[in-house]
């Protein structure tokens, strides 16, 4: 039995990894202080519909988390944004816009991540053309109205997904994949086949990175159950006509001819980036240089912030993680969090 | 007059695909008796280990991916190629996929008689 | 404003320029670059130098392969040096082909300094002058960005149609080399440039915003030059008209001379060649380069400022701005001898 | 001919750098691209056969057609995800093919030519590239009848414009100092251009 009773620990996010961390920490029952910037637990999976591989709802985890977070006791500390941490010997001291709102014996960091701003790929038109929209954006519309990707009663007759934007892209100043995009694209796309059956739905990929547990399986699905139609070519150009549809130019790569197609709506599966609410820990500089994201001290062994004692990073706040990634890199650094505390 | 000068060059139509306007009877025509088909993920597999393909240059991938994109499959010299097609069903054997390719390429036979003035026997 | 192009801004010098000509532009809008001078000198109050001395800086010949990157270095470094001797810093660039060259040079330098160093021992060799780069270097349709709302305050007309009042329905087409090459050399970027629809907003026009807006006019230099090659060439010019066909726009403004030339020509040969027309009423759409516009609201004569030059006719979209002109001047000389009418074939008649 | 090492030459060009540096084979190059519309054209696997560096394969596509399609618009250059700009590359590899020779062996290689004849020439005989004496209405019917009226009645027409047509000093297509003309023509020589031009001329001779 791992007893953390003596030690009072500060859990600073309450997504998937934030949740799974102060879940472990008080089951191991250190004092959990958990804070979150919003007023409720659950970061981006209140916008999310569904989840992939299995496709279970987004508000079904959530629902697990609540009963797990109320079974338990974990103070809550939501609507504090908690943006700055500083070592007072072996305290560590929270801040909130410069006023101290607590103090833990180790921290467990888990700000998550950021969608890139598409508005930065700028030759997609997104901002400008009412519909071009991200993938977040159409989780949002799964979720709430799906209907609202009806053009005046109208069932759509084609939308496209573009993989890759902001991810792999020197352009938009992002080299790393965010690895996830692939699969949500693919997910999105079985979505829409489900609610417009006779819609032409294509998905432009440059590599499709179907790494996770039943990823790939879900990727044969689309093809072979939902008649989804990859192209290899990423899309160059999105512009917008007189019926405010939007016609694409792409390389079909594996014909080696140029493409062009017109839909009535264009998704773009934006990559994962560093959360712009990341906690500032003293003055040190604990983000990967080239990524913004946190770097831990050892990629193989660690989870605790490379050059400082005592705090800890889960979720996706370190790169581009899935839900049952973040989840298990929560449990992950509590447990780091304990072995730190018992030893030190 | 106007409309028929020649200022010493000529124009063609470009090679862009026009997915808006492709005439997909073909494909969807094959999709319905092979369905299988749509899981392709365009490997190679098929065409790398094609004996036909050693010889005579025939693509098995890029012949059945020209057809799902719907382009003209007239040209190209199409029908030559597909007639060198020797059915040993080799293709099938190595699709990660599990595609009836030799089952494709008949069902391509037949379905494009009007291309080919040869069909092989089935 | 919901675009995110704000980040593009650049900096474009105040006042005290050096200007260089364009080739293109010089041959087939002889017009456009003097009255850009005057605007600036006369209605701007501002000062432009104009070296008698500087020459091409063999962009078309660059393009075409013909002269290698370091002949065209030193040919461009040779017109630093004399904007280096008469003491400016500011350089204006009037053709966007030049204006994309001379960014790749200065960064190619920025990137090898000691090929910059190479290129200063030519230069010196061959003609003994020595070079600085330019302390702020833009484009001419720059300028007028910078001073359209000035230009609005003093302007006599108005892009509007003077029957409806309806802004005229105006397409910008921005010379790839502007911004393509150096996004961060263009007001705006590559992909929404402001540098034209900034001008037409201010004054009083609206901007047509059509899919293949950001594609080539075709010049495509070797694609043009060779008879044999220049299907390549009318195709992309096509392809822009028969995409902002639907949207019936009044005018094409561009601030690239040989997009100008093309855009314009093309719609001929088009018609000569295969029958067809692009504008509203079976009638050609007239294309204006970014002087000329300016000229126009300011209330330039159109003859004066070389709207004959032009093989689509602009008379129509002259009446319905209200801008006058007197038809017997158009095929005249300096001092108002005829010179003889091009035979226009296919006259469009109003 | 002698073994060269081609791909050294076309590595040697100071714009190589910044001209290919990896590729992910996305095609955002090729699917803008202007030429790739409507040649059989494709800037991606053109990058992709110079990253293989091999000497046949380099042989055969400076002898080809295939890298003189590019209209040098550089729509390519802002899209590209890795920073490549395919139609420097393209720059580089006409200028290996004809130092090297290898363009008289394409029919759109040997129009160099003729383009340095018309161009190069008006470039250090007028000190523009083009002039209006030198775009013949005849060899340009495209141009419609006003150019024919502008090129025929040069001095009147462009004389409206500005009183110094022709003439020296400043203004509208002035007429180039002699010395002006003495600065390029001696650019021309020290930075190997006039080289370049003995190269098109002889080659382009041996082949006929």
């Amino acid at each position: 039995m791992l007893d953390g009773r003596e030690y009072r620990i500060t859990v600073i996010g309450a997504g998937p990894a934030g949740a799974a961390a102060a879940i472990s920490a008080a089951a191991m029952s250190m004092e959990v202080d958990w804070y979150d910037k919003e007023n409720r637990p659950g970061g981006k999976l209140n916008d999310y519909h569904q989840l992939f591989p299995d496709r279970a709802t987004a508000d079904q985890i959530l629902a697990d988390f609540d009963g797990r977070t109320d079974a338990i006791e974990i103070k809550k500390h939501f609507g504090t944004a908690v943006n700055r941490i500083e070592t007072d010997n072996r305290q560590l001291i929270l801040l909130s816009d410069n006023k101290i709102v607590g103090s833990a014996d180790a921290v467990i960091v888990a700000t998550g991540f950021d969608f890139f701003d598409a508005r930065l790929k700028e030759e997609f038109g997104y901002g400008i053309y009412d519909h071009v929209i991200t993938s977040p954006d159409l989780e949002k519309i799964l979720k709430t109205n799906p209907e609202d990707l009806r053009k005046e009663g109208a069932d759509p007759v084609s939308i496209a997904f573009v993989h890759c934007v902001g991810s792999r892209d020197q352009q938009a100043g992002i080299n790393y994949c965010s690895r996830l995009c692939c699969i949500t694209g693919i997910r999105q796309a079985i979505g829409i086949k489900e609610l417009f059956p006779s819609c032409k739905v294509v998905n432009f990929y440059i590599d499709i990175r179907a790494f996770g547990s039943g990823y790939e399986e879900l990727y044969r699905e689309a093809q072979e159950k939902y008649k989804i139609q990859f192209i290899r070519g990423r899309v160059s150009e999105a512009s917008e006509n007189q019926q405010h549809r939007i016609l694409l130019k792409a390389e079909d790569t594996l014909m080696a001819r140029p493409l062009k197609l017109t839909v009535d709506w264009l998704v773009l599966l934006v990559g994962m980036v560093p959360s712009c609410t990341q906690v500032q820990i003293d003055n040190h500089q604990c983000t990967d240089q080239e990524t913004g994201f946190y770097q831990p001290v050892n990629v193989f062994t660690g989870s605790r912030i490379a050059g400082l004692p005592g705090i800890f990073m889960a979720g996706a706040c370190g790169g581009p993680m899935s839900i049952p990634e973040a989840i298990a890199s929560g449990r992950s650094a509590a447990m780091e969090a304990w072995q730190y505390l018992k030893d030190r | 007059m106007a409309g028929k000068k020649n200022f010493g060059f000529e124009r063609h139509a470009g090679r862009q695909i026009d997915l808006d306007h492709a005439d997909n009877s073909l494909a969807t025509e094959l999709a319905e008796v092979v369905s299988a088909w749509s899981a392709c993920i365009s490997c190679g597999s098929c065409a790398a280990t094609c004996p036909a393909g050693q010889n005579v240059g025939f693509n098995f991938r890029r012949l059945h991916y020209k057809i799902k994109l719907s382009l003209e499959v007239e040209t190209d010299n199409y029908p030559s190629l597909l007639t060198s097609c020797l059915l040993c069903g080799k293709c099938q054997l190595v699709c990660p996929r599990g595609i009836p390719t030799r089952y494709l390429s008949i069902q391509i036979m037949q379905k494009t008689k009007h291309y080919a003035e040869v069909i092989p026997p089935v | 404003m919901k675009k995110y192009w704000k980040d593009y801004q650049k900096d474009i010098a105040e006042d005290n320029y050096f200007y260089v000509r364009s080739c293109i532009r010089q041959n087939f809008f002889p017009g456009a670059e003097n009255l850009f001078i005057d605007i600036l000198r006369n209605k701007l109050g501002k000062v432009v130098f104009e070296d008698a001395d500087h020459t091409t800086c063999t962009g078309i010949g660059y393009h075409t392969d013909i002269v290698p990157l370091e002949t065209t270095m030193t040919v461009v470094a040779r017109q630093f040096a004399l904007m280096k001797e008469k003491g400016f810093k500011n350089l204006v660039v009037s053709c966007v082909t030049s204006f994309g060259l001379y960014s790749e040079i200065l960064d190619l330098w920025k990137h090898q300094p000691e090929l910059k160093k190479k290129i200063a021992g030519y230069l010196v060799e061959a003609t003994g002058r020595i070079f600085d780069e330019p302390g702020n270097m833009v484009h001419a349709s720059d300028i007028l960005y910078k001073y359209r709302h000035e230009i609005a305050a003093i302007a006599k007309h108005k892009l509007v149609d003077k029957e409806t009042g309806e802004p005229l329905k105006i397409v910008d087409h921005i010379g790839c080399h502007y911004a393509k090459t150096f996004p961060e050399r263009g007001v705006g970027g590559s992909e929404f440039p402001q540098v034209l629809t900034g001008l037409i907003n201010a004054w009083g026009g609206s901007t047509v915003d059509y899919p293949e807006r950001r594609h080539c006019c075709g010049f495509g230099f070797r694609n043009y030059l060779v008879q044999a090659n220049r299907g390549y060439s009318i195709s992309q010019s096509k392809i822009k008209l028969e995409s902002m066909q639907p949207y019936e726009p009044d005018l094409i403004v561009a601030n690239c001379p040989g997009c100008a030339m093309f855009l314009d020509r093309w719609q001929y040969t088009l018609e000569e060649t295969e029958g067809s027309v692009y504008g509203p009423n079976d009638r050609k759409i007239p294309v204006v380069t970014h002087e000329e516009l300016a000229g126009l609201v300011l209330g330039y004569d159109p003859w004066e400022i070389g709207l004959q030059t032009h093989q689509v006719p602009v008379e129509e979209m002259l009446d319905k701005i209200g801008i006058e002109y007197d038809p017997d001047l158009k095929y005249a000389d300096r001092q108002g001898n005829l010179i003889g009418n091009p035979e226009m074939i296919n006259q469009q008649v109003c | 001919m002698n073994k060269q090492d081609l791909s050294g030459l076309i590595m040697a060009d100071p714009r190589y750098s910044e001209a290919c540096r990896s590729c992910m084979n996305c095609g955002v190059c090729t699917a803008i691209c202007p030429a790739s519309g409507y040649y059989d054209y494709d800037p991606r696997v053109i990058v992709n056969l110079v990253r293989e560096s091999d000497e046949e394969t380099l042989t055969d596509m400076l002898s080809s057609d295939l890298i003189w399609y590019c209209g040098q618009c550089m729509s390519c250059k802002p899209r590209c995800p890795r920073g490549n700009i395919p139609g420097a590359l393209i720059q580089i590899l006409r200028a290996v093919s004809i130092n090297t020779g290898l363009f008289v062996h394409s029919a759109l290689g040997r129009q160099q030519l003729a383009i340095k004849r018309s161009i190069g020439h008006n470039i250090l005989e007028t000190g523009y590239c083009v002039h209006p004496t030198r775009v013949d209405p005849e060899t340009h019917p495209e141009q419609g009848p006003v150019w024919a009226w502008m090129s025929n009645n040069a001095d009147q027409v462009y004389g409206r414009f500005d009183k110094g047509y022709d003439k020296a000093g400043p203004g509208l297509l002035r007429k180039i100092s002699p010395e002006a003309l003495g600065d390029l023509d001696r650019i021309f020589e020290v930075t190997g251009c006039k080289k370049l031009w003995n190269t098109i001329e002889t080659e382009s001779e041996k082949h006929i």
